[in-house]
């Protein structure tokens, strides 16, 4: 399980692209800050985890929990 | 050209270069005047000109040193932190009695600074900021218009006395819009310049050089630099005096800052308080006549400064004692505000009543 | 469940001002990590450059300095020669590093200096607004490059990595990449590896990372990512091009 | 003998909200009539987002200083812009203010102030890129600083051959903008 | 010590920052000071201090901001070329306000110029050669002896301002030999550094920068530069005023030129022309009050420099019109010549009777 | 009888102000019988740095710049682009090149600067009484490392050659000697090849002289010339580092 | 009250010739007869020969400038010396050249002149390396400027334990030089 | 055959080292510069003008007949 930081996330789409489940959106809503933020859409709870969508963002915007 | 065209003031000063026969600009990037170099490298290719990103400004200003010994009409251009860099360059380039115009932009220091709009590098400038006795020629505009004419004419100067020409703005006016037209020049002639570096063809060996080991040489040689910055004085100092006839004080400001005092002068006028400017427009050499001209008729004067007061030597060396010289200074990219320098003048006015 | 990815401590738990998608923050992150990893945060040292990373010492709670241009491998030295037991470590662009700060780095490598360089390759000077760098490659569209980088009139970007191999006093110098979390895994291990060969006073250290610049690259992150990938890594090859001698 | 004409303007908003350019396009306007202009920006890392603004002069006298202290007008598409620049518009002054961003109220009395829905009438024209030119069409129908023939032109030369498609958007943007000022 | 032995002004210079707790040097070799590293590099071994021979100049003066910042008492020297190459670095550690010192034993230039002494950086030391509202405390010994002591009392000075302060000499004073005695530090306590780089134990963060990207931050960071600099021209003003009481004519010389008048005053006065001296100490601060003063009871004064006028500027900004200024100057590596102020001075007051 | 030897024409008839022994005016000798054996003389810039050899345009009557400590490079940068039909060398020490001016030469090698630069590798700095330069092999004394250069302190000697022998835009890199009459025939070989090379607009030459200077090596000249062979030719192996690609 | 002791000298010669370290002797003799002292040098790039030159003052009361115009005595040990220094020395002061080596003549008449053959009396000595001192001899034999005690007591300091062993032959040829500057 | 320029000769020796016929020497008489030169001593007529001594030669003070 992972969760977003909003406040963080600039909506890189660089976890979007990395999840091997597609369990990361982008959302249409606009942040405070002016982005498009990552959203975490795991419904059927696929996320294994695997931490790679933190790895790769620029922004430590996301914790995993597993 | 001859048309009017909105142009930013960096921009302006590499067309206008561009129109002076400038083929050369070797640089470094640095906000707030990076326009300039990126203008140069889309426009260059169309004239032939050579557009040379450096690896550093000390390496520019050599590169510099290298093409205006070489003969070529040439440029740099940065901002404050990356000036300082060439001070070791622009000393030689002095003794070397090479022709090359310096473009400095300058934002808030000391160290990194900031990025706004600043004048606190006059000193550097006008006094030297390398070593020995040496002299710029510093040349401040305060409109983008300006800024292209005296632009223009740098390359002339530079020329003229072998020697090189500093413009001297602020990061407002590199970034600012205005219209500009572009006059076209009375002349591109250029003097002789059998001195340069060609290849000794059919002639003695020709060597750009700045080391004298004897002294007494060494000193004639700076005695011979001197006499050519009195030249300099004489013949090329330049002000303006914007309503100082009728004037009970005198505010004096250069570049962006005067901009502001003129219209902190047109408040004044309209609550019938009768301010004049004068502004240098040349600060080395600077108008210390006009200064003491003033001094004889006011018993006032502002210096209003982007810095907290470096110009306000030069006015008081010139002021000499015959007029009080008071200051108003914003720093830091701060620019001084007109109802402050408003509030000043009033101020001065009612105390000296 | 148990927290599994966390920010690590090293970090200030606050936004930067990069772009979105650039690759400062992922090395910043794992620089954090390391000095984490190895219990060091009281008694390191960063040397911000000036670049889009000079305000590091906003992100990363260690001591800092903010150098000036292409000099933060002089500060760390001054800073180094004053304290020895200190982990002091410079963090670069590559117009910082590879053009301004071309004779700094070159001679505390050559010095064998004990201090660790993190050297950002993103072929561009970010923070002015996209200017070509001296790693800029051939073709390269910058803001003073505007036809494409020639080799004719700028010749051929550098290779720091290769460079500073050659020199006795480099201990340890690699090159890697931050474009997918493999490779982000194999930064930090670089990262890692370089602090430690100054903890053992081996010489200097240098990772030298290929980072992606979105914005004055004019891409989207993802185009950007494609681009290290395509582009960087053909002429800029990862690896370990010196090992550290006496690693145990 | 007609007072020589005189105004400036601050325009702010986010980086991407085109206020550079509705800046530029007065000026580029202005001068078309035959007035000096000066035109600031805000400048910066503008790489890393943030807010942005520019400050515009016309008049039919030299233009003395471009920094303006307290401007005559104020155009602003975002909150840290209002509460930035509210405090400094003059006495009477004009705000205009997209009403679409801008969650908190004017605070002062004594100026007038425009609220205009610029993302939703820039939604309504199709697209949403153009809420600056309707702010701008707000600003000139109520100052008529400068004519709506020499925005048009101006218009059309900042656009220039490449983006020559977005002119009549733009256009109805500017139009409906004015029609919105001028009630 | 406690003894007089003979030194170099160099090898002084050394010995007194060894003496003074200084440990850390970071140069590069120029002449006419070259002896200074050379001297460090065999005496720090003995004391455990840390010689490091830069690649450059601008190596040199960023290992100094490094170990300033590192909390040591730390060093660098060189020559004008090299002094002109580290004023962006000087702008910066006057930003970060490090202490530190900084020595020029001048040369004559511009650029390459020769190796000969000279004061011809007197601008650069004292006006700002970087860019940015800075200045650099600048102290002017004239003898080996006073060289040491000044040496000594920059470190504490440094400290107590966190500001760089430069002893400028010129290669006379670099090369020649005096009795020199090197006196206790009265203390070798050094003000609280706890805003040093040594790792944040126990404590937060400590940053050493320079960059206010926000101009109303960066103008208070510069307004408190400011502050700093007023406190050091109400407390640390120097001067030593030779012969003044009943002086009719005053010379103002610094350093080796100030030496060279002595000996003319001396001859003056035999010849019954009561000749008196201002030899500033400190250069910034200038000490424009006691010229001030003896502008009030003299009605010349003759400026004596090994330059084409440089100091005359502050001296004429403190005489304000109150006397006449002249000036005799020797540039290049030549120095001033005692019988040439004695006739120019016999031909002043001549002209004046 | 011929004259088989005699002074090269692009030389003034003049005594030099080297010491007795000093390899400057070998190679001094030999760029000026290239020059007449291109027969390229009024078409030949060369730049003289600060070191001994500041004076050179007293001893050669090419067209000439003084340069700034380390900047000759950048100044024959500024040339080439305003004539680049002109022969344009530097001629440099290892002070000059490989300490305060190490970025100009590796900028102007990346470049693929078409110039020419001579480096004299002596190991020291002669001109300022004997300080210790980058090139100063460990365990030398010189007057700034008076027990002799140790590593720990100060790293290991730079190689120059091999350095720049990694940059794309140096065409032809070799490292030569003027120890004895082979070594100074096979230098004059390398100087007038990288002319050429320059002449072929291939890109940057350098070739790097080992130089005897005996005085502040404190050495008779057949000392010291025993001191390059048996102290720095080990270190500073002689060869072609680099050879241009289209050599005819 | 006797007047203050005052003197100043130029010494001048060959590189190699040991000038300097004669004036180095003189001020550290000088010195230790309580005086205030100063030594100047001529520098420059010293690695490539030439000549060498140095200036020393010697007073009782605090020294004022360093460099001189006139001095009152001239050690020379070369012609270009000789050449360079005679028309500087004052009038009345004494003139003390080293007669090997000078095929030039003094050319002034109000000035007392010594020639000193002190390469032959120190090749007689059996170092041909000690005609410096020899001129010192003469000099300080002739103005007793500073005790032959002092001299040799500074002469000890300044060869220090490494050349211990030329202070016997150092001292020979001061007091032969001596000799000779007193007649 | 070769000609020594006295004026030019620092007497560096380094002509003396390479003859292969040992035909150079230093003189014991002192230049006006101060130096000890080198004089070519070839009484057999030796010199084979192969040129050795004037390539080491640092102050171009030989010229070679042949
Ligand atoms: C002396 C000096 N020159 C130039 C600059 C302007 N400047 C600031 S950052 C920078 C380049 C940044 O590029 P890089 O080092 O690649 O870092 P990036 O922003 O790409 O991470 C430049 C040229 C400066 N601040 N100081
Ligand atoms: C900016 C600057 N720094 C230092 C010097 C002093 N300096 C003159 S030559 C030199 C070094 C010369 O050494 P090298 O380049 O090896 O030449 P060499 O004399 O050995 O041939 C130095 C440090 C200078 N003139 N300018
Ligand atoms: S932890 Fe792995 S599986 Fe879970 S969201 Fe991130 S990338 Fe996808
Ligand atoms: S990688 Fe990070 S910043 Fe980028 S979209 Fe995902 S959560 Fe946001
Ligand atoms: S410009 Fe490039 S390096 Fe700078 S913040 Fe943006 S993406 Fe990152
Ligand atoms: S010091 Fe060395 S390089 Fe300089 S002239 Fe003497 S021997 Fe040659
Ligand atoms: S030419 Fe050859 S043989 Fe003749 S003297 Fe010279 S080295 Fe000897
Ligand atoms: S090599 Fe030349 S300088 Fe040396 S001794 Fe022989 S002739 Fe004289
Ligand atoms: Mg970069
Ligand atoms: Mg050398």
């Amino acid at each position: 399980m992972i969760a977003i930081n909003e406040e963080l996330c600039k909506g890189c789409t660089l976890c979007v692209n990395v999840c091997p489940f597609h369990l990361i959106q982008i959302a249409d809503r606009i942040s405070s800050k002016g982005y498009y933020p990552a959203k975490f859409v795991d419904l059927k709870g696929k996320c294994t985890g695997c931490t790679l969508c933190a790895i790769i963002c620029p922004d430590v915007a996301i914790e995993v929990h597993r | 050209m001859g048309k009017k065209t909105l142009m930013t003031g960096n921009e302006a000063i590499a067309e206008a270069a561009v129109q002076a026969g400038c083929r050369h600009f070797f640089g470094y990037p640095i906000t707030p005047q990076s326009e300039i170099p990126e203008y140069l490298s889309k426009r260059f290719p169309e004239v032939g000109g050579c557009f040379l990103q450096a690896e550093s400004e000390i390496a520019s200003i050599y590169m510099v040193f290298g093409a205006a010994g070489a003969g070529a009409r040439v440029m740099t251009s940065s901002s404050s932190p990356g000036i300082s860099l060439m001070q070791e360059g622009i000393s030689y380039i002095s003794a070397a009695e090479l022709p090359c115009v310096i473009v400095n932009v300058m934002r808030g220091g000391p160290g990194l600074g900031g990025i706004q709009p600043s004048q606190s590098d006059y000193f550097q400038a006008t006094k030297g900021g390398g070593h020995g006795d040496y002299h710029v020629l510093v040349l401040a505009p305060s409109t983008v218009q300006e800024a292209a004419d005296l632009m223009m004419e740098a390359f002339d100067l530079a020329d003229k006395y072998r020697n090189p020409v500093m413009i001297l703005g602020d990061g407002f006016l590199g970034q600012m819009i205005e219209p500009v037209e572009f006059k076209h020049m009375s002349s591109t002639d250029r003097p002789a310049r059998d001195w340069t570096i060609t290849g000794a063809k059919g002639r003695a060996q020709n060597v750009v050089k700045s080391l004298y080991l004897k002294p007494d040489v060494l000193e004639q040689h700076n005695l011979g630099l001197h006499r050519k910055y009195q030249k300099m004085i004489k013949n090329e100092r330049r002000v303006e005096a914007y309503l100082t006839e009728d004037a009970q004080i005198i505010i004096v400001a250069f570049g962006m800052a005067a901009r502001i005092a003129k219209t902190a002068i047109k408040i004044l006028r309209e609550k019938d308080i009768k301010a004049g400017l004068v502004r240098p427009i040349t600060l080395f050499p600077f108008p210390y006549q006009t200064l003491e001209r003033v001094a004889e008729k006011v018993d006032n004067l502002l210096v209003v400064e982007m810095n907290l007061g470096q110009m306000i030597e030069d006015v008081k060396l010139g002021v000499c004692g015959k007029a009080e010289v008071h200051f108003y200074g914003r720093v830091g990219g701060m620019v001084p505000n007109y109802d402050e320098i408003v509030a000043d003048v009033e101020k001065i006015v009612k105390e000296s009543r | 469940m148990k927290k599994v990815f966390e920010r690590p401590k090293s970090m200030y738990p606050v936004s930067t001002h990069y772009c979105p998608g650039c690759g400062h923050g992922i090395v910043h992150r794992l620089i954090a990590e390391t000095i984490d990893e190895l219990g060091i945060l009281e008694r390191t040292v960063g040397v911000a450059p000036v670049g889009c990373s000079v305000l590091l010492y906003n992100y990363l709670n260690c001591d800092m300095y903010e150098a000036a241009h292409g000099r933060a491998p002089a500060i760390a030295t001054g800073c180094k020669r004053v304290h020895p037991e200190l982990v002091v470590f410079t963090y670069q662009g590559d117009g910082d590093l590879a053009s301004i700060g071309t004779a700094e780095i070159i001679h505390a490598a050559a010095r064998g200096e004990k201090i660790t360089t993190i050297f950002i390759n993103n072929a561009i000077y970010g923070m002015t607004g996209g200017q070509m760098a001296p790693t800029t490659l051939i073709g390269q569209k910058t803001t003073t490059s505007p036809f494409g980088r020639t080799s004719k009139d700028t010749g051929y970007p550098l290779r720091v990595s290769e460079i500073l191999a050659t020199i006795d006093g480099a201990a340890y110098v690699e090159r890697v990449a931050v474009n997918d979390p493999k490779n982000v895994m194999r930064a930090k291990k670089a990262i890692k590896k370089a602090f430690k060969t100054q903890m053992k006073d081996l010489g200097f250290s240098l990772v030298e990372v290929l980072s992606q610049c979105p914005t004055p690259w004019r891409m989207s992150p993802r185009d950007a990512i494609k681009w290290v990938e395509e582009k960087m890594m053909p002429y800029y090859p990862l690896g370990e091009f010196k090992s550290p001698k006496r690693e145990g | 003998m007609k007072a020589p004409f005189y105004e400036d303007i601050i325009l702010a908003g986010f980086g991407g909200q085109g206020i550079m350019f509705i800046g530029k396009l007065l000026i580029h306007s202005a001068m078309k009539e035959g007035r000096d202009v000066t035109w600031i920006p805000s400048y910066g890392p503008e790489m890393r987002g943030g807010t942005a603004n520019c400050t515009v002069v016309i008049s039919d006298e030299a233009i003395g200083s471009p920094v303006i202290t307290s401007p005559h007008s104020l155009i602003v598409m975002n909150n840290p812009s209002l509460d930035a620049f509210e405090p400094r518009l003059k006495e009477g002054g004009v705000l205009v203010m997209n009403s679409s961003l801008i969650t908190h109220k004017a605070k002062r009395k004594n100026i007038s102030v425009i609220g205009v829905p610029a993302n939703e009438i820039a939604s309504e024209i199709g697209d949403k890129r153009v809420a600056n030119m309707v702010m701008l069409g707000a600003y000139v129908g109520h100052t008529k600083t400068v004519s709506k023939e020499k925005i048009l032109e101006g218009l059309r030369g900042l656009l220039g051959e490449e983006k020559r498609k977005l002119f009549e958007v733009n256009k109805k943007a500017f139009e409906k903008g004015m029609e919105f000022g001028k009630v």
